[in-house]
């Protein structure tokens, strides 16, 4: 690298940029199936409010919570490994990974009381609407692991270390969290 | 260093693969107690109406049709494993390359029989007895292509003479001994009961367990043949 | 610089976690028996949902040191989502009430 | 090597994945005018009245689709190739070659059989029509883990790669496609609304995202062949990438 970028800030991309194509592409994605859920929503109204009526927005911000903490500590991580305070890194990617973990078995414990209530995939269509956008987010998620894993193995052996697959993992790990943030506007709070 | 050519990632994908296997075997109703060949028309189609069967039916082969083809990157590590034997032709890795989508593709069939009936189990009860005959019967008859790849995998082996083996000696047996195991489900179509219909003990018990057996040991003498050919590769100091 | 990245990742944190918090509040105004649409509330909603996603994207996935095409990029991302899903609702109360 | 610039072959694999996928639009969208695929609402009298509705279309619709169908061997070979490139083990080229010759009988093959057998006898008793309806579209959409599992072959082997075969964010993108491979899933239980198999979600957006994904591959295959040099180090740049790299940093290739 040469010096002469020195004085002025570098702007630099965080990660690999391929990944940032991901990003945009899943989210758009993303986009056409919250465009998709909205429409239906508003041509059967009452359905959709009563069915909602039966999810805890508790539930819901105490899922948010969780994911915002696991990405909150993902991007310490990030930083720390910037340092290079490996150890400290290490240990905020072990809290995303307990956090990530808590969303998960949350998720599962919704699901099955909405089930035990009668309330399955086929109940109605906001049903299966919330099945399937926090079906499809709990998968992402599922794969944010493999990343978070692979972060993981980078920073704990000297011999690795790539700063850039580090941030790469964080991203997709901040694009679940930031997917989540809509979904629960809009299969919680919307009305 | 290590390569990086993803051998391990792919060898790891079968624990994986085994877990979502059996969690889906054990999920779809028609496994647990396997459904009777004698059960009349009615009765399969009140199987498939049943309100408890239904989703699990559907949940289970969607997970099978996500998996079935699963197990092909093993059966190419198992290739690439053939081809560092001692023989004069690569002929036994063809014939595993072509053996492998057999299986996948036959049992591929068989779910998507299994998911069309589940699909509208409103049907004419005939109906819908004639494809979970045509699903349970691909499903359980065709064996030949599983049979010829553990045949031609022991004859692999045995004459695979060298120093030191690919896979030891009786990993061949083994597959001889899983061939034969399997040979009876072909019959299905001849009893309706007893041990070769197909909810039978050799035609379903022994041939699933045989199945499954086979990935558990060919899961383990893979990884072993795996590590000892990277510890072979690692350069002195 | 340290402390100083530290500290705006928590601060950043904690307005996240404040602005969910109201959303608690502010979601259980929409309890109304029998439960009926409200087009303030939902706008409410996905504005807020979308500005914790540029607070996001800025802060926690580091966007603000990016070259300027990465910042338009998720922009632009930003702003397609809303006008879809606000569009999408509008158009469709609208269609509904025919 | 005497034949160093020689690409016909690739050139060969590479026009024929061309031709097949403008011919499987074709033939799909405007013969048989089975896709954009019709409604799994319909009743078995108005699937009888489909069915006799484009009878011809049908026949000869898929009995070009029989003979196309054997046009996926180059394809695969092609595809294969490309991975064999790669710093990768040769188990990812094996997988996904014998992955992707057992993907066209179920995924396209199987829809040919059961619309050209319904379409031979269209006074046949509607209910069974109506299973072979059912069959023809569930087959074709919902067979989805050869897709799935193929494509995750296929972005392991790219994010792996140390070759530069294809670039990182393409490995993504097969991502991306395997996921839509388990949107469809509730296909098979929907008959109506955005989940159904001529759904919102299940149709419309999955083959949005398909159609972005075969035309990236065509794409980045053809740059491949460009870029190609018959060796196994990293595949260089394009001549004129190369040209400028050479004259801005001497000594900094490889």
């Amino acid at each position: 690298m040469t010096t002469a970028t020195k004085g002025e800030a570098r702007r630099v991309v965080p990660g690999q940029p391929d990944m940032w194509a991901f990003v945009l592409f899943e989210g758009l994605v993303f986009t056409s199936y919250f465009a998709v859920y909205v429409v239906r929503r508003t041509l059967s109204h009452d359905l959709f409010l009563q069915s909602q009526a039966h999810l805890d927005l508790r539930v819901g911000v105490f899922n948010t919570l969780v994911l915002l903490v696991s990405s909150w500590s993902v991007a310490r991580s990030v930083q720390a490994a910037r340092e290079g305070a490996y150890r400290r890194a290490l240990a905020h990617l072990w809290t995303t990974m307990l956090f990530g973990l808590v969303f998960l078995v949350s998720k599962v414990h919704e699901w099955a009381g909405a089930i035990a209530e009668g309330f399955g995939f086929t109940a109605d269509e906001f049903f299966s609407f919330y099945y399937f956008l926090t079906g499809i987010h709990f998968l992402h998620l599922l794969i944010g692991f493999v990343f978070l894993g692979v972060a993981a193995r980078e920073l704990a052996s000297p011999a690795r270390r790539s700063q850039e697959l580090v941030e790469t993992c964080a991203t997709y790990w901040h694009t679940i969290d930031f997917l989540w943030v809509l979904i629960f506007a809009l299969l919680y709070v919307m009305r | 260093m290590r390569r990086a050519d993803g051998e391990l990632i792919l060898l790891w994908t079968l624990p994986v693969v085994g877990v979502v296997w059996l969690a889906a075997f054990l999920l779809f109703p028609g496994f647990v107690r396997p459904m009777s060949p004698t059960m009349s028309a009615e009765e399969v189609a009140a199987f498939y109406r049943d309100p408890e069967n239904l989703p699990r039916i559907r949940y289970s082969m969607i997970v099978f049709n996500w998996f079935a083809v699963g197990l092909i990157p093993i059966l190419a590590l198992i290739v690439l494993q053939i081809r560092r034997m001692a023989h004069r032709t690569p002929i036994f890795s063809y014939a595993i390359i072509a053996c492998a989508a057999g299986g996948p593709t036959i049992f591929l069939m068989a779910n998507l029989f299994w998911l069309t009936a589940a699909f509208r189990p409103e049907r004419d009860p005939q109906h819908i007895q004639l494809f979970n005959d045509l699903a349970w019967v691909t499903f359980s008859s065709q064996v030949g292509f599983l049979v010829a790849q553990s045949v031609i995998l022991a004859l692999a082996i045995y004459l695979d003479r060298q120093q030191r083996p690919v896979f030891p000696r009786w990993v061949a047996h083994f597959n001889l001994v899983v061939a034969v195991l399997m040979l009876p489900a072909a019959f299905v179509g001849l009893a309706m009961e007893g041990p070769f219909a197909w909810d039978g003990l050799l035609s379903f018990w022994v041939r699933n367990a045989a199945i499954g057996l086979w990935i558990v040991v060919m899961g383990v003498v893979l990884a072993r043949a795996i590590a000892w050919e990277r510890a072979e590769e690692t350069p002195g100091p | 610089m340290s402390r100083r990245g530290e500290k705006r990742l928590t601060v950043v944190w904690l307005a996240l976690a404040a602005i969910t918090l109201a959303q608690l509040a502010v979601g259980s105004l929409g309890d109304a028996q029998p439960p009926a649409p409200n087009a303030a509330l939902t706008t409410s909603a996905i504005v807020i949902a979308l500005v914790k996603v540029r607070v996001i994207i800025r802060e926690f996935m580091e966007v603000r040191h990016a070259p300027a095409l990465l910042c338009r990029l998720t922009d632009l991302w930003v702003v397609v989502t809303g006008v879809s899903l606000l569009g999408a609702y509008f158009v469709g109360m609208a269609l509904a009430a025919r | 090597m005497t034949h160093h610039d020689d690409k016909r072959e690739l050139w060969i694999g590479w026009w024929t994945l061309v031709v097949f996928y403008n011919l499987y639009g074709l033939l799909f969208f405007v013969i048989a005018r089975t896709q954009p695929p019709p409604s799994p609402s319909l009743d078995a009298a108005a699937i009888a009245e489909w069915f006799d509705a484009r009878r011809y279309g049908l026949l000869y619709g898929y009995a070009i689709v029989s003979i196309v169908g054997g046009a996926t061997a180059i394809m695969n070979a092609m595809l294969a190739c490309s991975i064999r490139r790669m710093s990768v083990s040769r188990a990812f080229a094996y997988s996904y070659l014998v992955i992707y010759a057992l993907a066209t009988l179920p995924g396209m093959l199987i829809m040919g059989v059961a619309c050209t057998v319904g379409a031979m006898r269209p006074d046949r008793d509607p209910a069974l029509l109506h299973w072979l309806y059912d069959f023809a579209f569930l087959s074709f959409e919902g067979t989805m883990g050869v897709f799935l599992i193929g494509s995750l072959v296929w972005m392991a082997a790219v994010l792996l790669d140390r070759n530069g075969v294809f670039p990182k964010w393409f490995g993504y993108l097969n991502l991306c496609n395997a996921l839509t491979e388990v949107v469809v899933a509730p296909a098979w239980i929907f008959k109506r609304g955005v989940f159904a198999w001529d759904g919102a979600i299940a149709w419309w957006i999955n083959m949005a995202v398909f159609v972005t994904y075969t035309t990236v591959f065509l794409t980045l295959l053809r740059r491949m062949i460009e870029r190609e040099d018959f060796g196994t180090g990293p595949l260089p740049a394009l001549a004129t990438g190369r040209a400028r790299e050479l004259a801005g940093t001497p000594g900094a290739v490889r």
